[in-house]
């Protein structure tokens, strides 16, 4: 049975409900774990494909997961220093900077 | 069974991953993302990446959704506060356009990929056989890879060192 | 060639010579009177015994061709060739002859006239410099050059009637000059475009010797340069509809009017004309628009000099009449009839106003010495001044004479000439009776606004203040000089051309023929019995007699009011006093309007509205207007951002697949 | 003389001189104190007039070749050189500006009080871009040094301007810069279409004009970029509303210059590359009408406009949209007569109305204001000035004699064969020229005395007399002499005329059918 | 001709990432004395010139391997080893020299004291050295994210600023978010070809005919945005106004600069090497992209009336006109690239550098008419900052004209000559919010007496802008010797199909 074309399409629904998320939430640490969604989206699709084309789908998922850890820690260190400014992570809160 | 796995897993992951982006609470969102990728990592070994899956359920489920809590309670954003989310045309310009979204990538994941770039059926499985289910990777890993591989320690110096110096008390 | 004819060159570097002394003098050293006088005068005496020369050298010449003497290339341009080259030949000669020889006289004149004048040497220096584009005017071996002496005249006229610029009438009326001359210069220049492109040249003997190869009799184009070199003229000559500029450039000094504005410049439309009779004789329709505007013009100024008060301004209308005459000559055939009453103009005009001007000076001088602000040319002011000014009294009567017309004098034969035959040509078409009796109605009234002129300024009581009668006194030598030969041209002048019917007849028509003889071949012989002949002669006479003594008896001088006591005019006496209100219709109907839409449609509406505000400024309005809603479209919310990204995404993904 | 020139390598070097002199003028001019700069300046300029000076005499008469021709590599790999070479058109034109440039400084001696140095090196900079554009044979090159042009004046406006100098010198840069960038794609187009089809890629005049016809049917959308961005510059109505604005906030010398020398590099390049380029384009039937249309509107606009002005400098910029529009006709027309003409009016446009626009800032200095209502019976006061300002004036009339003249007789003549009505349209603009000059000399030099503070002011000095003397001798030399000018450029025009004729006719296989020239 | 490198033996591999490598030691050894002295001001100063010092000798490496022309012996895999690399890794390198060199004043007087600044600015360096030289997707996707991160961090390094810090979140915010996209597009092309490295993807593409293969396109235009985001084209460039505005002065000259270069450059080496074949399909889309973002960045600077923001925009102008060199998809346009991004580099830090002069705390409240006067207060600042400015506006005599010419020629040379009008159209526009900013300096006078006293440029700083000037005049006059390196740097980008197959 040929899982690709299926597994294809989740990871594009569940890509798209990450985005949905990102422009749904207010909430700055929402909208990361929205994105925090779409890259796993991203990794389904990657070992899907692996399975027909190879191990460097794999591989890249490890890759991926490197760049979401360190994308978590520099990002939420951000989020904490606009909290400390704002006392608040609320995007709509956050705009000083506009024109 | 492996078909039946495969939706079971599929439809968790979508529901969950959709109630984790509807929550109110950045807890409970958070809880809900972890079910995702808890769902997402079992989806991996249907697919015959059980590595990559453990890897999942390690660093993601594990580690960043921890740290995602983490700074959830430090910043103490788990108490009750209005919402951040909009009112129902908020909504639904969100989903007309997610579901324009998926309409698209939709109609990309129809098409796969060409028979001419595909391996022939069953070679991963041999090579996984042969070689292992880490060498397999491993062996792509640390020969073909070995650049990218050295880029993401520089990475991760980096994520650590802008985490040390954003976060730190003294300014 | 006749040696003489060579130094023909002299005649125009002379005065020029003496303009840039003379002007040097006037921004260096105003106060060097005698210097300028002697320098104004000397090089016109000098110049008038050089054109004496030439013409002789002219005249022992058997041939009769015109010599072309070439200085330089002026302007030579693929198949145009333009030199700068002077023509002498028999019309050129009577001109120059005529126009030095005045000159000259008026430049004595104005030595007495101007000595006052803080503007002495400035004067002297202009009035040089007319002398030289007038001789410029008539020697001119080519349209091109004679262009050049046409607008310089032009420029000489501007500059004297503005003489004293402090005033704005004066300059106002400078201006005035200038562009109505402008606007028939405007004529000259398209017949010279017509012209070239027929011929192929400009050079006047090149042109007439082309002329009848090159044009169909009648033709279209013909026709058309004949109209446009008419319009030319016009402007120049003061006729109809351009003649107003004239009357108001009485504001110049008074001999300038002599000068330019009545002895020579103004005759330059004639002149042009004359020289290209070849042209009109070959568009008949032409000839018959120019005698008519001359006709016309004749009687329509006659008829506003009856009312002037303006002693100046009556020989004015006076000249613009007198210039119609001219054209109806050139225009029904007469070219050497035309140039002959040119030529006794010059003497008696130039008299007329010479002699108007001893009477302003004296009175200028009486009002001056008692500081009073009274207008020195009106003749209500003036009465019985004959015993002031004797001699001036008697060249004005003589010259009163000629130009009414009383037989003997010069007037009454170039008059004659021209109105028999418009008379003659009535034969051919009877539309040249009609013409020939405005020209006889004209000369009715002549008579009788001369005689009125005559009568209001020298008889009757004087209305002159009695403080400044005592001041009142005849002019100076200088002034009474140049009055006194004047007045025997005006007298003699008549000899040159007598009727068939008179012994010694014709003698000017037969220097002229060599220049003429081209356009006989298109005009009827003029065929006049000697009966009619003197018919026409008697019927002249009475007229002239008739309007004198209409004049005698129906105005009152003794009655006669000064200026400041006088009761306003009404009726159609009103009318005539204001010249038809010809000014203040082209006021509202061309200048009013042209300055409104130039000033409020085309400048503030269109430029600077329309183009600048709308297109230019308002481009640059909308492109920031775009930025401006752009910067606010960026409202530094985050989620906004996001959508515009996901939108984005949407539409390119889209286009990719 | 012509041995001596000989011995030292004249014709080698003097275009390359010309063009270095000023630049290193800038560099001396910066380097000295400020109170020493407009000597330096004035002897930059002067040097320079002198060493263009026997370009009148070596240029070689009944040529239409370039002459003083070279090139050195620049961007070779481009094929763009250096690349300079003057024929009789450029040679007026190199000549009016390096007779322009002393009188600009001696123009600004008094006027200019602050910034001294950078004022002088500016005006420097702008003699190297001007003679650079009337000499460059590269069309980059011609490029560069048309746009760099627009910096020095868009400084000397706004620095040294009027009250509204900011506005001016804004609109004066985008104005102009919006034509020449269109121009730079239209150059870069014919480059590439060019050299697809001959296989060598260079910018040289000759090679692209040799070749032109490779670029086909683009030929009306590049002869339109080109013909936009001379438009601009000329300036064409309704294209000139930069041109008031930066005449009037200019000082003295930059409008000097600007009507003087900058105007014409908008017809030169008509004359140099629009038409030559396009000839079929440019003698199109709709082309033809709309330009000598246009030429004609602005000639009466220009002068009707002119006339209401109040503001003296701004009469003078209208008119010199009125006496452009001449130009334009002229160029059109192509007759030789008409052609000739245009190119006189050029240099005698340049020399009276520099001269006007240096009265009007001797005026304004001595008043400090330009009002034409300010002034008033300034004959008695100041007769030289008025006599020197008459005479311009009867100069920019066109009044036969002068200079004025013989430029637009030549045009209109020339032009009368192949666009009679619009020439007789045309020739109005001679009576409405004598309306507006006329009617501004009399408000300001006749008229009543009647404003005290004009009562005193000082007529010419040594220096101003300086300043207009030479202009007034070209005045009267031009007007009764042209020939010697008529002599240099008579071979170009020739080349010019049936260049564009020839290639019209093998462009067009049946001229005439649609359009009577002769 | 050149220096071969097998990359298969270690000496080769070691030679290949040679500046990477040496810059990654120098970070290390910054990362080190760092750690041992973070005290005071001076111990900043001095990681400041150790940082300099990095980045000189990585230059010295780059221009080194160019010099001797290295090419790869065998098909390398993981790293390019062209004069593309060389040409963009020495910009990268220029760049982040120049914003070094602003920064050492420039912290100092903010009062920013950290250290690791300069290691972050060393960090994204080695991330946009592995975006010029990465030959597969992978390494250009960690090379793009190790410089994003730095910057992330970098540009909300001044602490004290809540500015800084929102600056920093939205960047970061958007940037994951882009990445997303970015990443899903490395997949389908992964899918679609079953491969990630640029030359076998070519291959792949020509020999199986995959050239409009609907993942192959969805995967371009995944591409397209994750690119599109970095370089700010219009619509992905909500965030650069915000962002510029935001973070410190020398960050955001850092970010116009040399990140937009890195951007760029891997969008390039993508576009014609690994999918040239399917250049139909991308041209226009960039065609469009380029369009809308030179109008709308050109025309919403025109409404700026702060210097800091109108800057920001009016770079995403010239994104748009870089795009447009794009848009021709031949190497004449990557030539016009490598020119451009160089000059662009040059005026864009050195109108930093001037800004960062005259203001303080962010600069983000200096007007543009706060320059008035500047002329005769500062000449030479004055000087520099018009020739910045006519240099952003493409004026001939500066090298922005010879890089706009580039531009310009590739696009027609494309025979996209409607674009090409545009691109001046929008630089016409330009005009009209950099001539303001001479217009105020040399037009206005000084509002006070002691206007400008307290602007000038502090130490290196001085430096930067006079060597920006003067190169920017150079390059504008004597353009040749850059040219051909750029046209040497772009040569053999984009692989003929033809030489692929005979291999």
């Amino acid at each position: 049975m040929d899982l690709l074309g299926s597994a294809l399409a989740v990871s594009a629904i569940i890509f798209s409900l990450g985005v949905a998320g990102v422009l749904l939430r207010r909430n700055a640490i929402i909208v990361f774990m929205s994105i925090e969604l779409m890259l796993n989206a991203v990794n389904l699709s990657f070992i899907a494909l692996a399975q027909q084309l190879g191990p460097e789908g794999q591989v890249f998922v490890l890759f991926v997961m490197a760049v979401a850890a360190a994308e978590a820690v520099v990002g939420l260190a951000i989020i904490i220093a606009i909290y400390r400014h704002k006392q608040t992570v609320n995007l709509d809160k956050i705009n000083l900077l506009s024109g | 069974m492996l078909v039946f796995n495969f939706w079971f897993f599929s439809g968790l992951a979508i529901i969950s991953a959709l109630l984790c982006i509807t929550r109110r609470s950045p807890v409970v969102s958070a809880m809900w993302l972890v079910v995702t990728m808890f769902s997402i990592a079992a989806l991996y070994i249907i697919l015959g990446a059980q590595f990559i899956g453990a890897i999942q359920v390690l660093v993601y489920a594990g580690a960043i959704m921890v740290l995602f809590l983490f700074v959830i309670m430090l910043l103490n954003l788990g108490r009750d506060e209005p919402t951040d989310l909009p009112g129902w045309w908020g909504h639904a310009i969100t989903f007309g356009i997610g579901t324009l979204l998926i309409v698209e990538l939709w109609a990309v994941t129809r098409i796969v990929p060409a028979g001419e770039v595909r391996l022939p059926a069953g070679t991963m499985d041999r090579v996984m056989e042969q070689e292992g289910v880490v060498g397999a990777i491993s062996s792509t890993l640390f020969r073909d890879f070995l650049v990218p591989f050295e880029i993401t320690s520089v990475l991760l110096l980096a994520a650590v060192v802008g985490a040390v110096v954003l976060a730190k008390r003294r300014i | 060639m006749p040696t003489s004819v060579g130094w023909v060159w002299l005649v125009v570097v002379l005065p020029f010579l003496g303009f840039l002394a003379n002007g040097l003098i006037s921004l260096v050293k105003p106060q060097a009177k005698s210097a300028v006088s002697f320098i104004g005068v000397g090089v016109l005496v000098a110049a008038f015994a050089v054109a004496v020369a030439v013409v002789a050298g002219l005249s022992q010449d058997q041939q009769g061709a015109p010599y072309v003497l070439t200085y330089w290339s002026w302007m030579t341009v693929g198949g145009l060739e333009i030199a700068a080259a002077l023509q002498v030949d028999q019309l050129s000669a009577v001109m120059l002859i005529v126009v030095t020889g005045v000159s000259a006289l008026i430049h004595v004149f104005s030595v007495g006239y101007m000595r006052d004048d803080p503007g002495y040497p400035r004067y002297f220096a202009f009035l040089n410099l007319f002398v030289f584009f007038m001789v410029l005017l008539v020697l001119g071996a080519s349209f091109p050059v004679m262009f050049v002496g046409w607008e310089g005249v032009g420029l000489c006229s501007y500059l004297l009637i503005g003489f004293w610029y402090l005033d704005k009438v004066n300059a106002d009326a400078g201006k005035k000059a200038f562009l109505m001359n402008r606007i028939g210069d405007f004529g000259f220049l398209i017949a010279m475009f017509l012209i070239f492109q027929a011929t192929g040249s400009l050079a006047f003997t090149e042109v007439f010797e082309a002329a009848p190869e090159a044009f169909t009799i009648n033709g279209e184009i013909i026709t058309l340069i004949t109209w446009a070199l008419l319009r030319g003229g016009a402007g120049k000559s003061a006729q109809i509809p351009l003649y107003t500029w004239l009357p108001d450039a009485m504001a110049g000094p008074t001999p300038v009017s002599a000068l330019i504005h009545a002895a020579t410049m103004v005759t330059a439309g004639v002149y042009l004309v004359a020289r290209s009779n070849i042209l009109f004789a070959m568009a008949p329709v032409s000839s018959v628009v120019v005698a008519t505007v001359g006709a016309v013009t004749a009687l329509f100024a006659a008829t506003i000099a009856l009312k002037q008060w303006d002693i100046k301004k009556v020989l004015a209308y006076s000249t613009v009449s007198q210039l119609g005459y001219m054209f109806l000559g050139v225009g029904v055939g007469a070219y050497a009839g035309g140039i002959f009453h040119l030529v006794t103009h010059a003497f008696f005009k130039a008299l007329l106003f010479l002699g108007s001007g001893s009477v302003i000076f004296a009175l200028h001088r009486a009002y001056h010495a008692t500081h009073s602000h009274d207008d020195a040319q009106d003749m209500r002011n003036m009465g019985g001044m004959r015993k002031f000014m004797p001699w001036t009294f008697a060249v004005m009567w003589v010259a009163t004479f000629a130009i009414a017309g009383i037989p003997g004098l010069s007037g009454f034969f170039s008059k004659d000439g021209i109105l028999a035959v418009a008379f003659a040509r009535g034969h051919d078409h009877p539309v040249f009776y009609l013409l020939w009796l405005m020209g006889v109605i004209a000369a009715l009234l002549t008579a009788f606004y001369m005689t009125r002129l005559m009568l209001y300024t020298f008889h009757g009581p004087s209305r002159t203040g009695e403080g400044e009668q005592r001041h009142l006194a005849e002019a100076p030598w200088v002034m009474t000089g140049p009055l006194v030969v004047l007045a025997l041209g005006s007298i003699f002048a008549g000899v040159l051309n007598l009727p068939h019917v008179l012994p010694n007849p014709g003698w000017l028509e037969h220097w002229l023929e060599p220049v003429t003889e081209l356009s006989h071949r298109y005009w009827n012989e003029v065929h006049l019995a000697a009966s009619t002949e003197w018919l026409l002669m008697a019927v002249a006479t009475a007229i002239a007699v008739a309007g004198m003594a209409g004049a005698v008896i129906m105005l009152k001088p003794e009655k006669l009011k000064a200026a400041k006591e006088a009761p306003a005019e009404t009726g159609i006496q009103k009318v005539l006093l204001k010249k038809w209100y010809v000014d203040e219709i082209y006021d509202a109907l061309i200048v009013r309007p042209t300055v409104w839409m130039s000033r409020n449609v085309l400048w503030k509406f269109f430029d600077a509205g329309v183009i600048d505000g709308a297109m230019v400024n308002g481009s640059a309005w909308t492109a920031r207007a775009v930025g401006f809603v752009g910067s606010a479209v960026q409202t530094g919310r985050l989620a906004w951002y996001l959508l515009v990204f996901v939108i984005g995404t949407l539409v390119l993904l889209r286009a990719v697949m | 003389m012509t041995e001596f020139l000989g011995n030292i390598g004249y014709n080698n070097w003097v275009l390359d001189a010309l063009l270095v002199i000023p630049l290193v003028g800038a560099l001396a001019v910066l380097s000295v104190p400020a109170g020493e700069a407009k000597k330096v300046a004035l002897g930059v300029t002067l040097v320079e007039f002198l060493v263009s000076v026997p370009l009148w005499w070596t240029f070689q008469i009944g040529t239409a070749a370039m002459q003083f021709q070279h090139a050195y590599p620049w961007i070779p790999g481009w094929g763009i050189y250096y690349r300079v070479g003057i024929d009789g058109i450029s040679l007026l034109m190199v000549l009016l500006t390096t007779l322009t440039m002393p009188l600009a400084v001696l123009g600004s001696w008094n006027y200019i009080k602050d910034k001294l140095c950078p004022y002088y090196a500016l005006l420097l900079v702008l003699t190297t871009g001007m003679l650079g554009v009337f000499v460059a044979l590269d069309l980059f090159m011609f490029y560069v040094l048309w746009e760099v042009m627009l910096i020095p004046m868009y400084f000397l406006i706004g620095v040294w301007g009027g009250p509204r100098r900011l506005y001016a010198a804004i609109k004066f840069f985008i104005y102009t810069f919006v034509g020449s960038l269109l121009m730079l794609v239209a150059i870069l187009a014919i480059y590439y279409m060019v050299g697809d089809a001959t296989g060598v890629y260079s910018f040289a005049y000759d090679h692209l004009l040799e070749n032109i016809g490779a670029v086909g049917s683009w030929g009306f959308w590049l002869f339109g970029a080109f013909a936009l961005a001379f438009a601009i510059k000329v300036p064409m109505f309704p294209f000139h509303t930069w041109l008031p604005d930066a005449h009037v906030e200019a000082p003295t010398a930059a409008s000097v210059i600007l009507a003087g020398i900058l105007l014409k590099m908008g017809t030169y390049g008509f004359l140099r590359f629009a038409l030559p380029f396009f000839p079929s384009e440019a003698m199109h039937p709709t082309v033809v009408t709309i330009v000598v249309g246009l030429a004609v509107i602005g000639i009466v606009y220009g002068a009707l406009v002119a006339m209401v002005q109040p503001d003296f400098k701004k009469l003078v910029a209208y008119s010199s949209v009125s006496h452009l529009g001449f130009v334009m006709l002229g160029i059109w027309a192509l007759t030789q007569a008409s052609v000739a003409g245009a190119i006189i009016i050029m240099v005698s446009h340049g020399i009276s109305t520099g001269a006007l626009f240096f009265l009007a800032g001797m005026l304004s200095e001595r008043r400090h204001t330009r009002e034409i209502a300010a002034f008033g019976g300034l004959a008695k006061v100041v007769p030289g000035l008025a006599v020197v300002l008459t005479v311009v004036a009867l100069s920019s009339i066109g009044l036969p004699g002068t200079n004025g003249f013989v430029g637009e007789f030549l045009v209109l003549i020339g032009s009368w064969g192949p666009y009679p009505w619009a020439t007789a349209v045309a020739a109005t603009g001679v009576i409405f020229a004598a309306a507006y000059l006329l009617w501004a000399l009399q408000r300001i030099i006749y008229n009543k005395l009647d404003k005290p503070e004009n009562e005193h002011l000082p007529d010419l000095s040594k220096r101003e007399i300086l300043v207009l003397a030479p202009l007034l001798a070209c005045i009267l030399w031009i007007g009764l002499y042209p020939k010697p000018l008529l002599d240099r450029i008579e071979a170009s025009t020739e080349h010019l005329i049936t260049t564009v004729q020839e290639q019209r006719a093998s462009v067009a296989p049946t001229p005439g059918s649609e359009e009577q020239v002769p | 001709m050149g220096m071969a490198i097998d990359v298969t033996t270690p000496g080769g591999f070691v030679l290949a990432l040679l500046p990477e490598l040496v810059l990654t030691c120098w970070m290390l050894v910054l990362l080190v004395a760092v750690a041992w002295r973070h005290r005071d001001e001076g111990d900043q100063q001095m990681a400041g010139q150790l940082a300099l010092m990095g980045l000189v000798s990585t230059l010295l490496v780059v221009l080194w391997m160019w010099v001797k022309g290295a090419y790869p012996e065998t098909l390398t895999g993981m790293i390019a080893l062209d004069g593309f690399r060389y040409a963009t890794s020495a910009i990268f390198l220029i760049g982040a020299i120049l914003v070094v060199m602003l920064s050492l004043g420039y912290l100092g007087r903010e009062r920013i004291l950290v250290p690791e600044y300069y290691v972050l600015v060393m960090l994204a360096a080695i991330g946009m050295l592995f975006m010029a030289s990465g030959a597969d997707l992978i390494v250009i996707f960690l090379g793009l994210e190790l410089m994003s991160m730095a910057i992330y961090v970098l540009a909300g390094i001044d602490r004290r600023s809540a500015f800084s810090a929102e600056a920093a979140v939205k960047y970061f915010l958007l940037g994951a978010f882009a990445s997303g996209f970015f990443l899903y597009g490395i997949a389908l092309l992964y899918g679609a070809t079953g491969t990630t490295n640029l030359t076998q993807m070519h291959y792949q593409i020509v020999t199986l005919g995959l050239e409009t293969n609907l993942m192959l396109l969805a995967g371009i235009g995944m591409l397209l945005i994750g690119f599109g985001f970095k370089v700010a084209a219009v619509p992905f460039h909500m965030w650069v106004p915000d962002v510029y505005d935001g973070a410190p002065t020398p960050i955001t000259a850092y970010m116009a600069a040399a990140v937009k270069a890195a951007a760029f450059t891997a969008l390039i080496r993508v576009l014609l090497h690994a999918l040239g074949a399917s250049d139909a399909v991308w041209m226009e889309i960039i065609l469009w992209l380029s369009v809308i973002t030179m109008i709308v960045g050109n025309l919403i600077a025109l409404a700026q009336t702060h210097l800091k923001r109108m800057l920001a925009y009016s770079s995403i102008g010239h994104a748009g006109y870089i795009l447009a060199a794009l848009a021709s998809g031949s190497e004449r346009g990557a030539a016009a690239f490598l020119f451009y991004i160089l000059a662009y580099t040059l005026m864009t830090l050195g109108s930093f550098a001037i800004l960062a002069a005259v203001g303080t705390r962010g600069e983000r409240d200096v007007r543009i008419d706060d320059l008035s006067g500047l002329a005769s207060r500062r000449p030479w600042m004055a000087l520099a900052m018009t020739v910045f400015m006519l240099s952003l506006l493409g004026f001939p005599g500066t090298a922005g004209f010879i890089g706009k010419w580039l531009v310009l020629s590739a696009v027609v040379s494309a025979d996209q000559i409607v674009l090409a009008v545009l691109l001046v159209i929008a630089s016409m526009v330009s005009a009209g919010y950099y001539l303001p900013v001479v217009m105020a300096m040399y037009m206005k006078s000084a509002p006070s007496e002691d206007a400008h006293s307290g602007s000038g440029l502090i130490g290196a700083a001085r430096w930067v802008v006079g060597i920006a000037a003067v190169l920017l005049l150079l390059l504008g006059v004597w353009p040749n010797r850059v040219l051909d390196m750029a046209a040497d740097g772009a040569e053999g980008l984009r692989p003929a199909p033809t030489r692929i197959l005979t291999d």
